[in-house]
């Protein structure tokens, strides 16, 4: 299995009769996500794609026996998604939405650590994470992955797709793929991830994907100085971003002197990790890694 | 969004924090009247979206009126780190005993409000913190307890303010609290926090960041502020074709879908010797529209002139992107050719679509290989 | 403090739930006024501070302004369970589709908000819950992660709405929270919650009870509010001294130190045999001004030909008790002689004070025997 | 020792320079409770009856190792100060201060149940507790009472006062005496304390003084029926009160057809308590017990 999730993870879709919903909906059906259930308050009973749709998540939990949620609802309905999925004993939800306030960000993982302190949060603003040829939770192109033994992590989404393409293409396969998400505020870290990435039989090497802004990656670097053993290669990108401005998503702004590309690169390096300075040397790098 | 020194300060009174009387002018004459009318010793602000205007010139003491009229002829128009000061706030004086620090800001690693306290305000607080560690206190706040008058009292204390300032000092961090929770805000921050020798806290200045996805729950406020109308104006334009564009200081123009691909493509001209003209994120689907908005913003930018677009196709497939480019390009008809990189989903086709297509592009296969013919392929200038 | 249910509609209409357009008005006239205002259909609704009032013919339909006058005419000065009518509301009115109830309650054996739902509205809640408990649902909120619509949902599903009905219903509820938490409300009522033939949801009525140890953050609501003006005039004197006061039906007047105690003296008046008056705990300290006041409203009150002082000397002592108690006879000279009971700390003392003070009093030392001498002293009518 | 508290107790005044505070505190002084530290904000390194005072609870509990808190500060301070006791690792906060606003209780409880649960509150609006000849921690009248073997829990002041006079006088001592506060919700109930007294050697009877309102007799009488096994004497005060109508404080007050003296009453001699009707008969009941 993946990291997470695996073939039989049962999923729900919060908004599932939704234009994005429905349309990733199918297209996970495709790649072969087993989705037993959808919701959307006030379209109970009807079906999606051959997906029971019930009013609250809760009924789709209890019915249908759903462990993990992709929450793909307008940003100021997503708050209230994170709080029933958590409430109807969801493990794994997965936040696709971007645009939430990050205040309702904040209180909703403050009182979900509080009250459901084993639910784990993906996202907002995650592309969502596959376990190549197994499951897709999320808007990732599947045919794009292939099963493998590099775990991703990742906090872009096309950037990853393009690196995962790449590695597909020279034949190194992937045993999970996580788009973290790109808000300033998110759920699991690439801390988390790299623990269960450390754990993982499948996973014989890791790469992480950085951006400028935060501290994920210089705690990943804290971290692969002393538990993590497998071999990891990292690409920070935003190199020539100019402080304090953001990158396209919320999360992508370097503070002045703090959470640079740079700054980024070196602790990796300092730590161990192959740092490579543009997106195509990844797959150089992996390929060196397993010869 | 950041807010102007007036208008986080107009916040600050909503929430019943103290500031000094003042008022907004765009001309020297009223920069006098007000004067008068405050009873002529006044500050004369450089109301602009930048730190640092003490030093450049852009914050100013008079003690007549008619000294009030001079600097306000003396700043405004004046550019300070770039921007050009248009507005003028005219503000009374307050007898000061102390300046003090006061902020909440959204910390990311912890994912909590951050609460940062200073005997030692009126300068920058990460150089307070360098050189006086000890006269910083910070406070990772849960939310779900709250901030209490305890919490803010013992932080003051450890920080070094003397208990008998406690109570103001108190009173506005509650309120501060209370702005940065009910505005949304991402940094909410008096600095100076001065403490008269009335007894009474009074903000100095204001520093506020207010979250733009929190916009629909304080739109009345948003429209209010000024600060969209002093954007450049093609990241203004930018905004409203809902791209993200940032401008850079180089010539190759760059477009691409997501904002991770963009950076990296921009990570990769520098290293092969070019120098990105901007950042530029279409985000999904690359519709015809949306690419010729985008097209058409990187090449009004006089400097630009090479033009590169760099497209994933994931979910929508690079047949259909490369229909949209062609669609653009042929109704902009630039003057330099174009190097598009097509990688993902039906690439093939993508590549067969803009060959076939009769329009001059230099189509590559490889991000390498198109980084470095975008970077060669610039008009002379 | 409970509110009017116009005052309450106008405390909703600030968080933005909807209510139907009214008015005020304390004359026929203007009843007719605002009727034509309002397009003719209207209702006209006694303001009063108590339930029940549709039963008591406090609530019309009117379908003319000119039917709108008759009953408001009807109305007004009328006696609706013991309070007198002085303003009516007129109010347009609503196509309704269901009749529903939302209410949060302070709820004291969980110490949480109690969000109640009912499919069934109109009716007393405590009705429709003993005879079809399956349409009330009730939900214990935890304040410290919130109600959120998905909650709201789920109760109202449960309680039998059907799920067209969701949108307003969710969004009403959630508005109501904001009312009960941020007006300190010990109750927010919307019964009935009408759902109109557009589908909206509008408060037919409001029952709001605010928290009076809250009045400091809301004094200029509470100040604004009619109900202080409608007390019994004693109750409303007792107030504004400080005495905790309350009218009852019998004629033995009754004052004593601390609310368990009066109390406690109530029911053993009336164990023994008699009834009495009022309850009017003083407080602590028991000072002659506080004594006195204290004697002049209980003997305002005309049916009162008794009078019962009790007071257990604690931190204050007896002796001090008794110099109060006698200064106020004093000044006062009641007409009939009064009662006391002294105990606890230097009763000995107190007895002693009072019976050398040549005032007319009858002292006693235990409750019992002060309770039977109070029954029997009371003057003949 | 009595239940909660005992003559090596050390306490903390919080609010210890105002008027009411330092009066009590000299009375408490004077009964001989253990009072280690006072707290005053902008009042630190002041005296008060000779007991230090401190800006901060928080160093009142490192410097003297208070481990209970008296709260006599004015209802707009009281909040702060039932979190600031809590914070500092205060076990036992008796809040006498009267007039909290109840949303401000209830977020305070809320709060302090979820992140010190072994906290325990009486009150607010509490005379506080005695164990007499021991310490007295809030404004009752020490010199009333008197060592012994019953424990009282009651909902008003003065009552108890005058009932626990009338026992010392009838020779009847007490182990403890427990004032649960007049508001209507409040911090240790009926049944906690019982729970108390049931494990408390000394205490060999125990007296409920309860009023209308509420449902803390009720549940007294729940819990007498099941696991209280000394004799229990009750007095519930208010057979008199009209419906609706409060009762000198916020807790005394009962809705239509519940909370009413008379079903308390009812439902405590059901269980096995003998309810008494008038306050001098709690003596008599007493008496009898010990016959």
């Amino acid at each position: 299995m993946g990291i997470l999730v695996d073939r039989e993870t049962k999923v729900a879709v919060q908004g599932i009769t939704g234009k994005e919903g429905s349309y990733h909906t199918r297209l996970m059906l495709q790649y072969g996500t087993n989705i037993v259930a959808g919701c959307s308050p006030g379209k109970g009973g009807q079906e999606v794609h051959g997906v029971p749709v019930y009013d609250t998540l809760e009924e789709g939990v209890r019915h249908e026996k759903a462990e993990a949620s992709l929450v793909m609802v307008p940003p100021r309905f997503a708050p209230d998604a994170l709080y029933e999925a958590a409430e109807a004993g969801i493990k794994l939800i997965v936040c696709i939405t971007e645009g939430i306030p990050l205040l309702d960000t904040m209180f909703a993982f403050q009182r979900i650590k509080a009250r459901y302190p084993d639910t784990k949060i993906i996202g907002p603003n995650s592309p969502g994470l596959i376990a190549p040829g197994k499951t897709l939770l999320g808007i990732m192109p599947g045919n794009i992955f292939k099963g493998g033994k590099v775990g991703i992590i990742s906090r872009s989404g096309t950037l990853t797709y393009q690196i995962a393409y790449e590695l597909s293409h020279a034949g190194i396969g992937q045993s999970t793929v996580v788009g973290v998400g790109g808000d300033p505020l998110i759920g699991m870290r690439f801390i988390d991830l790299m623990k269960l990435f450390n754990q993982d039989p499948e996973t014989q090497a890791l790469c992480i994907i950085g951006e400028i802004g935060g501290r994920d990656e210089e705690e990943a670097a804290d971290y692969l100085g002393t538990d993590f053993n497998k071999p990891l290669v990292a690409y920070v990108a935003g190199q020539t971003a100019p402080p304090g401005r953001k990158m396209g998503h919320a999360g992508a702004i370097a503070s002045a002197g703090e959470g640079t590309a740079e700054s980024k690169s070196t602790a990796l390096k300092k730590a161990g990790a192959v740092a490579v300075e543009t997106s195509y040397q990844v797959v150089e790098a992996l390929l060196d890694v397993f010869k | 969004m950041k807010t102007l020194e007036h208008e986080g300060k107009s916040i600050f009174s909503r929430y019943g924090l103290l500031i000094p009387r003042g008022k907004v002018v765009d001309n020297s004459l009223e920069g006098k009247k007000v004067a008068e009318e405050f009873g002529g010793e006044v500050m004369v602000k450089a109301q602009v979206h930048t730190g640092g205007r003490g030093k450049e010139g852009g914050i100013k003491k008079a003690s007549t009126p008619q000294e009030a009229l001079q600097w306000t002829k003396e700043i405004l128009g004046r550019k300070i780190r770039g921007y050009t000061v248009n507005k003028v706030y005219i503000e009374e004086r307050v007898n000061i005993e102390e300046e003090y620090y006061l902020a909440f800001i959204l910390d990311r690693s912890s994912g909590l409000p951050l609460f940062i306290i200073s005997s030692k305000g009126g300068i920058d607080i990460e150089k307070v913190a360098r050189e006086e560690p000890e006269r910083v206190r910070r406070l990772k706040v849960n939310p779900l307890w709250g901030i209490h008058p305890y919490q803010v009292r013992r932080e003051a204390l450890e920080a070094r303010i003397p208990s008998s300032h406690l109570t103001p000092i108190v009173s506005a961090a509650m309120k501060l609290y209370e702005v940065f929770i009910g505005e949304d805000a991402l940094l909410a921050e008096i600095n100076p926090a001065l403490l008269t020798s009335e007894g009474r806290l009074v903000c100095g200045d204001s520093k506020v960041e207010l979250d733009d996805n929190a916009f629909y729950r304080h739109q009345e406020l948003h429209n209010s502020l000024e600060s969209y109308q002093e954007e450049d104006p093609l990241e203004r334009r930018a905004r409203k074709e809902g791209l993200s564009f940032v401008k850079l200081k180089g010539n190759i123009g760059v477009i691409g879908n997501g904002a991770g691909l963009v950076m990296s493509t921009l990570d990769s001209i520098s290293r092969e010797g070019g120098s990105p003209a901007n950042f530029l994120d279409i985000g999904g689907g690359a519709s015809a529209d949306k690419m010729e908005a985008a097209i058409d913003i990187v090449l009004a930018n006089p400097r630009v002139n090479s033009l590169f677009i760099n497209i994933f196709g994931g979910i929508t497939r690079c047949d259909e992107a490369a229909r949209g480019i062609i669609a653009a390009i042929k109704n902009l008809s630039p003057q330099f050719m174009p190097v598009v990189r097509l990688g993902g989903t039906n690439e093939e086709e993508g590549w067969r679509i803009l060959e076939d297509s009769g329009v001059e592009i230099k189509v590559c296969k490889s991000m390498k290989e198109a980084v470095i013919k975008a970077i060669e392929y610039k008009k002379e200038a």
